[in-house]
């Protein structure tokens, strides 16, 4: 894929409103994601807009973020991903599923204090790219990582 | 309802468990026909006379899938005798239907329509085609059945038959006697013949 | 249907373009369950079953505090590993599941029907997709108290009780129901639980008939939450779903041959590590 | 209402290591029921997790979050015997708060 090899991921022009907003510093963070929710930025459907819809014109891939997770899924109910990010000032870490019905699975909004760290698990419909963008310093930065996804079973 | 087991672990007298302690084997064997009796109830299109036992069932039970050779000899020549083939004539169907009937593990659970056509799940316990990974082991990998064999009639005759009644050829076998118990129709079975024997199926790859 | 099973036969189609080899599968998928274990939602059920536990309920608003399990009244610790068990009350031997119905109805005054009545926790993917237990996000009062009543033993050896005639009986006749052969697909529980390391599809199946270790590990690690359903289930739902799949009629819920397999389970697992709830694919 | 979180804070280091188990069905709206109705949305959107009266992690989160969410994390500052309080609510505005004493190491 072109865009990966070159390492930048292209958002198209625009800016979100609620990273405006919190990057004006008009919304202090915690009351920004305690109160709002990104509708528009959960309903896309590519890395591309959701990369535009949370506020980001662009993002450059960095070795300094890494993505902890198995290989291959046994299920894709359940895959525990761990990101951690060793950039410094790193603001927010978000994971987008590429193949899934909605790219956008969760932003976490990391202030002074707290690790740059977050291990959670999530949903992957079928085999696909995982990215881990983050924020930092108002500049976004990703790392992807592919997972492969089994099921077993025999009733089917 | 008569449960024929009572009669199955009772047959020539033989203990199942071997050395007796208390309770007597008759007890047990009283206790296993109630419990069978009472915990089960029909679902479905799994009605409760499924727990009746045929010979080859009940013999099976009783040796623990081991049993002595003129009991193995019985039912194999049994067994033979309930084989049907197709009144078609050609043994050998489609691969590519075969496959998916490979690939299908439904069919005759209570919870399965049984107005829908059952799958074999043949790759629940069967590698064949090289391509699907997720392949059990309880039986032998079917990889170039065709390949390594040929296609002949008489193969075909042996896989058909197999398929259909697998007890024929090895008593007490862990695989389903998929014709003789109607989970797949003759046709299906021939499909399942062309996936093992077809040279371009991709069992033969 | 949930989105990511309706791409099941997508993704087999896709597995040969994984030119992994079968051992690195295996071992990836070793490293998944490793990754799994950091959190066990079984504590979720656990903590609910323990609230239950002493929760007021039923027609005499009782609790079920003073429910014998086998080692005296209220005593929960080390219950399970010594379960089944025969009980001189009821003169019957008995299970976890079947004696929390007991209390149920001794104690809180429940009907035996109202007691079983919803005996397994709702599937969040159903596998059984027509199956009354249940439902979305349906609870289970049952399987969340046994979550907790088996939580309350984990660490122990297996040690179930093979002293009372009907003990011993539960475990014959556990060990012919394990053998018995029926049903249109020739099936018997031996079926599948016999011969080392064998599979169904990539699913490794215990060998309950030869090895030891294989059966302490398949009793020691039920209850378990169940990643692929989002569910934790019981031993009794293990065996309803084992017979469901062998083409039986339905088992019925804390039933005589659920016991007496249970037994024959149990016993053969003796001296195991009980490790339950367990986190299970 | 829904059922309290599993929470444990320690300290490892000068750090409260946080993990948090939450009881939540988190569907995704694209599930049918045998009957063929689909299963509504219905899943955890926002999480904010609090010591000393200032905000240390807040997550929005999608439908694709495994039921049960899972999660664990780190902060700097905390001390043993303060509180951490965590909130979630969800997309029927469902909420629920649970709070922890902070371990030793």
């Amino acid at each position: 894929m072109d865009i990966r090899r070159r390492g930048i991921l292209k958002a198209g022009g625009g800016t979100g409103v609620l990273a405006l907003a919190t990057a004006a510093g008009l919304l202090r963070p915690g009351e920004a994601f305690a109160q709002q929710w990104n509708k528009a930025a959960f309903e896309t459907k590519s890395v591309a807009d959701t990369l535009k819809a949370l506020g980001s014109s662009g993002s450059t891939e960095s070795a300094q973020i890494q993505i902890t997770a198995p290989d291959i899924a046994e299920n894709g109910a359940v895959v525990p991903l761990t990101i951690e990010s060793g950039i410094a000032r790193t603001q927010t870490i978000a994971i987008l599923i590429e193949k899934n019905p909605n790219t956008l699975s969760a932003n976490f909004e990391i202030p002074e204090g707290t690790d740059p760290f977050v291990t959670t698990r999530v949903k992957m419909a079928e085999t696909s790219n995982i990215y881990a963008v983050v924020r930092a310093d108002g500049k976004y930065f990703h790392a992807v990582k592919e997972i492969k996804v089994t099921l077993g079973g025999c009733g089917g | 309802m008569q449960l024929k087991i009572v009669l199955a672990f009772a047959l020539g007298g033989l203990s199942v468990v071997g050395c007796a302690i208390r309770p007597s084997d008759s007890e047990v064997e009283g206790a296993t026909a109630r419990m069978l009796q009472t915990s089960f109830k029909p679902r479905g299109q799994a009605t409760v006379d499924r727990l009746n036992q045929d010979e080859v069932q009940a013999v099976c039970s009783l040796y623990k899938g081991e049993p002595p050779e003129a009991a193995r000899e019985k039912i194999e020549k049994a067994q033979q005798t309930t084989i049907r083939y197709p009144s078609s004539g050609s043994l050998l169907g489609d691969w590519r239907q075969g496959e998916r009937i490979a690939q299908s593990g439904v069919g005759k659970q209570f919870t399965d329509d049984p107005g829908r056509p059952a799958g074999g799940g043949c790759y629940n316990c069967h590698q064949l085609a090289p391509r699907e990974l997720s392949f059990g082991t309880i039986g032998p990998s079917l990889y170039q059945f065709g390949k390594l064999r040929g296609s002949s009639e008489a193969i075909q005759k042996y896989a058909y038959g197999k398929i259909y009644n697998s007890e024929a050829f090895s008593a007490c076998s862990n695989m389903p006697r998929f014709g003789r118990n109607g989970v797949l129709t003759e046709e299906q079975i021939t499909h399942l013949v062309a996936l093992l024997l077809d040279p371009d199926s991709p069992v033969n790859k | 249907m949930p989105f990511y099973r309706l791409l099941a036969p997508v993704l087999a189609a896709m597995l040969p373009c994984v030119s992994l080899a079968q051992q690195d599968t295996q071992k990836e998928i070793e490293r998944y369950r490793q990754l799994l274990q950091e959190s066990n939602p079984a504590e979720l059920y656990e903590a609910r079953g323990e609230e239950l536990w002493k929760t007021r309920r039923g027609p005499k608003s009782a609790s079920l505090e003073s429910c014998d399990l086998g080692l005296g009244p209220g005593v929960v610790k080390g219950a399970y590993v010594q379960l089944p068990r025969y009980f001189a009350d009821t003169d019957r031997v008995q299970d976890a599941e079947s004696r929390l119905v007991t209390c149920m109805v001794t104690l809180q005054g429940f009907t035996p029907e109202e007691a079983k009545r919803n005996p397994f926790s709702g599937t969040g993917v159903p596998m059984v997709t027509t199956d009354p237990f249940s439902g979305v996000g349906r609870r289970s009062v049952m399987t969340d108290i046994v979550a907790w009543v088996a939580s309350e033993s984990r660490g122990m050896k297996i040690a179930p009780r093979m002293s009372h005639p009907k003990e011993r009986e539960a475990y014959q006749a556990g060990e012919r129901l394990f053998f018995y052969r029926a049903g249109p697909h020739d099936f018997a529980c031996v079926s599948c639980h016999s011969g080392e390391a064998k599979r169904i599809r990539l699913q490794t199946l215990p060998d309950l008939v030869h090895s030891a270790k294989d059966a302490q590990r398949a009793f020691g690690t039920w209850p378990g939450y169940r990643v692929s359903e989002g569910e934790l289930r019981s031993m009794q739902w293990r065996l309803w779903e084992c017979f469901r799949q062998q083409r039986f009629p339905e088992l019925e819920f804390a039933s005589d041959a659920s016991i007496a397999l249970t037994m024959f389970l149990a016993k053969r697992a003796e001296g195991g590590s009980f490790d339950a709830p367990s986190l299970k694919r | 209402m829904a059922d309290p979180m599993r929470i444990r804070a320690n300290m490892a280091g000068d750090k409260v290591e946080v993990r948090v188990l939450m009881s939540h069905e988190m569907e995704t709206g694209q599930r049918k029921e045998p009957s063929g109705a689909v299963v509504p949305a219905h899943f955890i959107q926002n999480v904010t997790v609090t010591h000393a009266g200032k905000t240390v992690l807040s997550a929005q989160w999608g439908t694709s979050i495994s039921k049960n969410p899972f999660m664990h994390f780190r902060f700097k500052g905390g001390k043993p015997g303060e509180k951490v309080t965590i909130s979630w609510v969800d997309n029927k505005g469902e909420r629920r708060t649970d709070e922890v004493v902070i371990g030793g190491g």
